[in-house]
């Protein structure tokens, strides 16, 4: 079985390498799409720390998963124990997801935003209608 | 030792024909609205002039995913680079359409600020007339698209292009991006 | 133009080939990173200041957002980009997700029309000018015939006046109705999309019945209107005018109903007062900041006192606002349309002044004056008396004025249009600033910019 | 500073203001209720047979126009201000109405009049490194001939 996918990925491999056609790719090809326009300033690699901030929530969750799946296949084995145990673990792990979103990692909301509490408005409740005036009526 | 290489008989007919099929059935445009014609070409995308009918629904924003590009609307001086940008940016194989006169002839606007005519930049396909062509005209163009991609060749362009006669598959440059690509800056017309 | 073989790797992260970055840089037009603009400069950009006598004034110098240089990055939502309605460049400085600075770059659809204008004659000049504004052709061509009407002083009978009513009206619903597609669509409702066009294509069967073409239709000429109503418009126009105003009440639920949309448009792109005016904007964008300012209302042309209908007008001056001005005038619209249809009076279509109408087509064979006037003033035009005026109608985006300046001949010295879209696009960095990335979309969407207006 | 003044075709008042008083005019007319400044453009008079100017007022080739608006009392009125082909200079507006600027770029872009004050004049509309001002009536159409024999090389 082994070798089978071995010889499978291998062969898959050499044939495309075979059999795609080979070309020379240009210049404004492999220059980044900005929408038509070739950038002059390289974009600086430095990001924000919000995205690192997402970044880690999502990997505090990966960690939950890898300890989850020996848990699920040993389950019947651990009975009562093994899920006390990994509530334990989730709980303890929700706590760090607390942690980020009390920091702020989630707020995104941009710098200005007129009012907060904004009552629920309809297509007709913020407009007035301003009828002519008999002065404004000619005929 | 690539596709172009294949001999043209009895076993590879079938296999070129399938490739042939299955590109003209599903070719995704690339939204390139500029003027009065993208807004025929929406109403073309619309619910009333159908464009998916022929598999072409969707209108991939970005080069990398289209490919066909409809140059919709006049082509000014200021846009001509970011034309043959966009252009050299698509993945092979790739056609244009060049929709409406002034894309195609630049049209009503014979002076300073047009380029007259898309084919100066990029190597066009297919000239769809009318100013705005309706929609019909549009449809009419694609078959005849669908038509040129079914009885073409699969990796080289169709040889009457005009600009830069595309030599086989050896050329260094790839045979859809022709080497020499004029966009024409007209300075102080005297 | 592409120098030779190149090491793949290094092309991407790099060296940027000269030649193709020289084709596509503007320059001086460009937004300079942090390090090379002037504060003073730096200060308007970001705080697109508006030293208002009276109002908060902020003070250029006064940075509240100070970002080191590699801290934030500047990208192009260029020409080529799905939701800037057409071939608008945005240079955007981002720290992040947030907008700092905005710098609009156009031109990328200029086509020297108003150079164009001065080779044609007047009777050819309304082809040229209908494809400014592409989602009003109407308006253009009425904006265009009031003005040479009033250089050349030539009264054109009512029926023309309540014919153009009709179809600027028509024109106007179907500017909002591809206003409301391309809106739903960027907030994300891609069937508001397929109905905003569905409803479109009704006014546009109609168009074609009646000039022959969907648009561009050189309808509106000096002198009155092209061709004459096609018998049985009425019950026509009655069916469009029922189905659009029943339908403006699905999209309402459609859209305004939706959690979704109240987030992305509300409180979204502000303006205040004193900021549109001295800005000089127009439209729906002044309106939606309280301003009750309508040309059809203030400064009535055609028949617009005869006629009643409301000028909406919002509070906060936010997206939301700009969203239901729109909304509300399809309906206005279509009650003028339909009392222009109730009110209809009969009589010829087009001036009989000689002088600016060619004779009916039936006329020719038999009379040779007829034949003469025809060829003259299809070949060399009517001649319009010395002078200049500005006039201006109120086009779905705001007011398109026209400078009309005649050396006596046949035709224009000197035409200079008032794009609504040209002006109202200065408010876009305003609008923006300190906003998030999405709102970007919904701001430009909301100010309704016609690229074909706007660089003429 | 009474200058002359007529009455346009629309029934506004159009005054021709000398090139110097041209910003106080404007910041007195803003103070005396015009609230808006709708458009700033340039004119080339080059080759115009002859336009009725009030006398007193020297025809120069350039005219900058601008047009003001005043919502509350429902008036427009326009000045038009001679501007000599030598020293193609006009103060800026920008400091009285911020919404001038894009106006003024596009004026100086394609007719060449220079704002002094302007905070930031390059060109808008065409091509950074395009030489020349399109719409002076010395610059050429562009037209590209059109032979209708043999089109001239690819079409």
């Amino acid at each position: 079985m082994l070798v089978l996918g071995v010889l499978f990925a291998t062969g898959s491999f050499i044939a495309s390498s075979i059999l795609a056609p080979h070309k020379q790719e240009s210049d404004s090809k492999l220059a980044p799409y900005e929408c038509g326009i070739v950038p002059e300033f390289d974009p600086p690699m430095r990001f924000p720390v919000r995205f690192y901030l997402v970044a880690m929530i999502f990997i505090i969750f990966d960690i939950e998963i890898v300890f989850l799946y020996p848990f699920a296949v040993e389950a019947r084995l651990l009975g009562s124990f093994g899920v006390v145990e990994v509530a334990l673990f989730s709980v303890v792990v929700f706590a760090t997801l607390l942690f980020l979103v009390a920091e702020g990692a989630l707020s995104w909301g941009p710098v200005k935003r007129l009012t907060k509490a904004m009552p629920s408005r309809t297509s007709e409740s913020t407009i007035a209608r301003i009828t002519a005036e008999p002065s404004d009526r000619a005929a | 030792m690539a596709l172009e290489d294949l001999p043209h008989n009895f076993l590879t007919g079938r296999l070129e024909d399938l490739v042939r099929w299955a590109r003209r059935a599903s070719v995704w445009p690339a939204s390139f609205g500029l003027a009065c014609c993208a807004i025929e070409m929406m109403a073309t995308g619309g619910a009333d002039f159908d464009l998916s009918r022929y598999g072409m629904e969707v209108f991939r924003n970005s080069p990398r995913q289209a490919d066909l590009m409809i140059v919709a609307g006049r082509v000014s001086q200021k846009m001509a680079p970011v034309l043959r940008q966009v252009y050299d940016q698509m993945m092979e194989p790739k056609w244009v359409i060049s929709m409406g006169v002034c894309a195609s002839s630049g049209g009503m606007f014979n002076n300073y600020a047009i380029v007259q005519g898309v084919d100066q930049i990029v190597p066009v396909d297919i000239y769809a007339p009318g100013c705005p062509p309706s929609p019909e005209t549009l449809m009419h163009a694609i078959l005849t698209l669908h038509e040129q991609i079914r009885t073409g060749h699969i990796l080289r362009r169709r040889d009457n292009e005009p600009l830069g006669e595309a030599t086989g598959g050896d050329s260094v440059q790839s045979p859809w991006t022709p080497e020499i690509t004029t966009t024409v800056r007209l300075g102080t017309p005297k | 133009m592409t120098t030779g073989t190149r090491d793949i790797s290094d092309a991407g992260r790099a060296g940027r080939d000269e030649a193709l970055m020289g084709e596509t840089s503007e320059g001086a037009q460009e937004l300079k990173p942090r390090s090379l603009t002037s504060p003073d400069q730096l200060g308007r950009e970001s705080g697109a200041v508006l030293r208002l006598p009276e109002g908060p004034v902020l003070d250029p110098t006064s940075l509240d957002v100070e970002r080191p240089d590699d801290e934030t990055m500047i990208i192009n939502m260029g020409p080529q980009h799905p939701s800037t309605h057409g071939v608008l460049r945005l240079m955007l400085e981002l720290d992040g997700e947030f907008v700092l600075r905005t710098k609009p770059v156009i031109g990328y659809l200029h086509t020297g029309m108003e150079k164009q204008a001065e080779e044609l004659t007047y009777v050819q000049g309304a082809t040229n000018v209908t494809r400014m504004d592409y989602l009003s052709p109407i308006i253009n061509e009425l904006a265009f015939s009031l003005a040479v009407e009033q250089l050349l002083g030539v009264e054109i009978p009512s029926r023309a006046t309540w014919i153009r009513m009709l179809m600027s009206e028509l024109n106007r619903v179907s500017s909002h109705l591809v206003w409301m597609a391309t809106n739903g669509m960027d907030v994300g409702s891609t069937s508001m999309m397929i109905y905003g066009l569905r409803e479109r294509e009704m006014i546009l069967a109609f168009y074609e019945k009646t000039a022959g073409l969907r648009m561009n239709l050189n309808y509106v000429r000096p002198g009155g209107v092209a061709a004459d109503l096609p018998d049985g418009w009425e019950d026509d126009v009655e069916v469009i005018c029922d189905t659009i105003e029943a339908r403006t009440y699905e999209y309402d639920d459609l859209l305004t109903g939706q959690p979704i949309f109240h987030q992305r448009m509300e409180g979204v792109g502000t303006l205040a007062a004193e900021e549109a005016l001295a800005l000089g904007l127009t439209g729906p964008l002044l309106r939606s900041t309280g301003v009750p300012w309508d040309l059809r209302r203030a400064m009535p042309y055609l028949y617009y006192d005869q006629v009643d209908f409301d000028v909406i007008v919002g509070t906060y001056g936010d997206n939301f606002d700009r969203y239901a001005i729109r909304l509300n005038e399809i309906r206005e619209s279509i009650r003028i349309v339909r009392q222009c249809v109730q009110r209809m009076p009969d009589g010829d279509y087009r001036t009989q002044d000689a002088k600016v109408t060619p004779p009916p087509r039936g006329r020719i064979d038999s009379s040779m004056e007829a034949l003469i006037h025809h060829f003259k003033l299809f070949t060399e035009g009517f001649k319009v008396p010395v002078g200049e005026t500005y006039c201006a109608v109120e086009s779905p985006r705001g007011e398109l004025g026209m400078y009309l300046v005649s050396d006596g001949d046949s035709k224009p010295f000197r035409l200079h249009v008032r794009g609504p879209s040209f002006v109202n696009l200065q408010a876009v960095p305003l609008l923006m600033r300190g906003g998030l990335m999405s709102d970007t979309i919904t701001v430009i969407s909301t100010v309704d910019p016609v690229m074909g207006e706007v660089d003429r | 500073m009474t200058f002359p003044t007529s009455v346009g075709l629309g029934g506004e008042r159009v005054s021709f203001v000398p090139r110097e008083q041209y910003k106080d005019t404007v910041r007195a007319l803003r103070d005396d209720g015009y609230e808006m400044c709708v458009d700033v453009c340039a004119v080339d008079y080059l080759g115009h047979p002859g336009r009725e100017l009030p006398d007193g007022v020297a025809p120069e080739r350039f005219e900058v126009v601008c047009n003001l608006l005043s919502l509350s009392r429902k008036e427009r009125t326009r000045l038009r201000v001679q501007v000599p082909e030598t020293d193609c200079r006009v103060a800026s507006l920008f400091e009285l109405y911020p919404g001038t600027e894009a106006m003024e770029r596009e004026a100086f872009d394609l007719m060449g009049v220079v704002f002094e004050g302007h905070p930031d004049l390059t060109r808008i509309l065409m091509p950074e490194d395009w030489e020349g001002h399109p719409l002076r009536k010395d610059y050429g159409v562009g037209r590209v001939p059109v032979q209708f024999k043999e089109a001239p090389g690819p079409r």
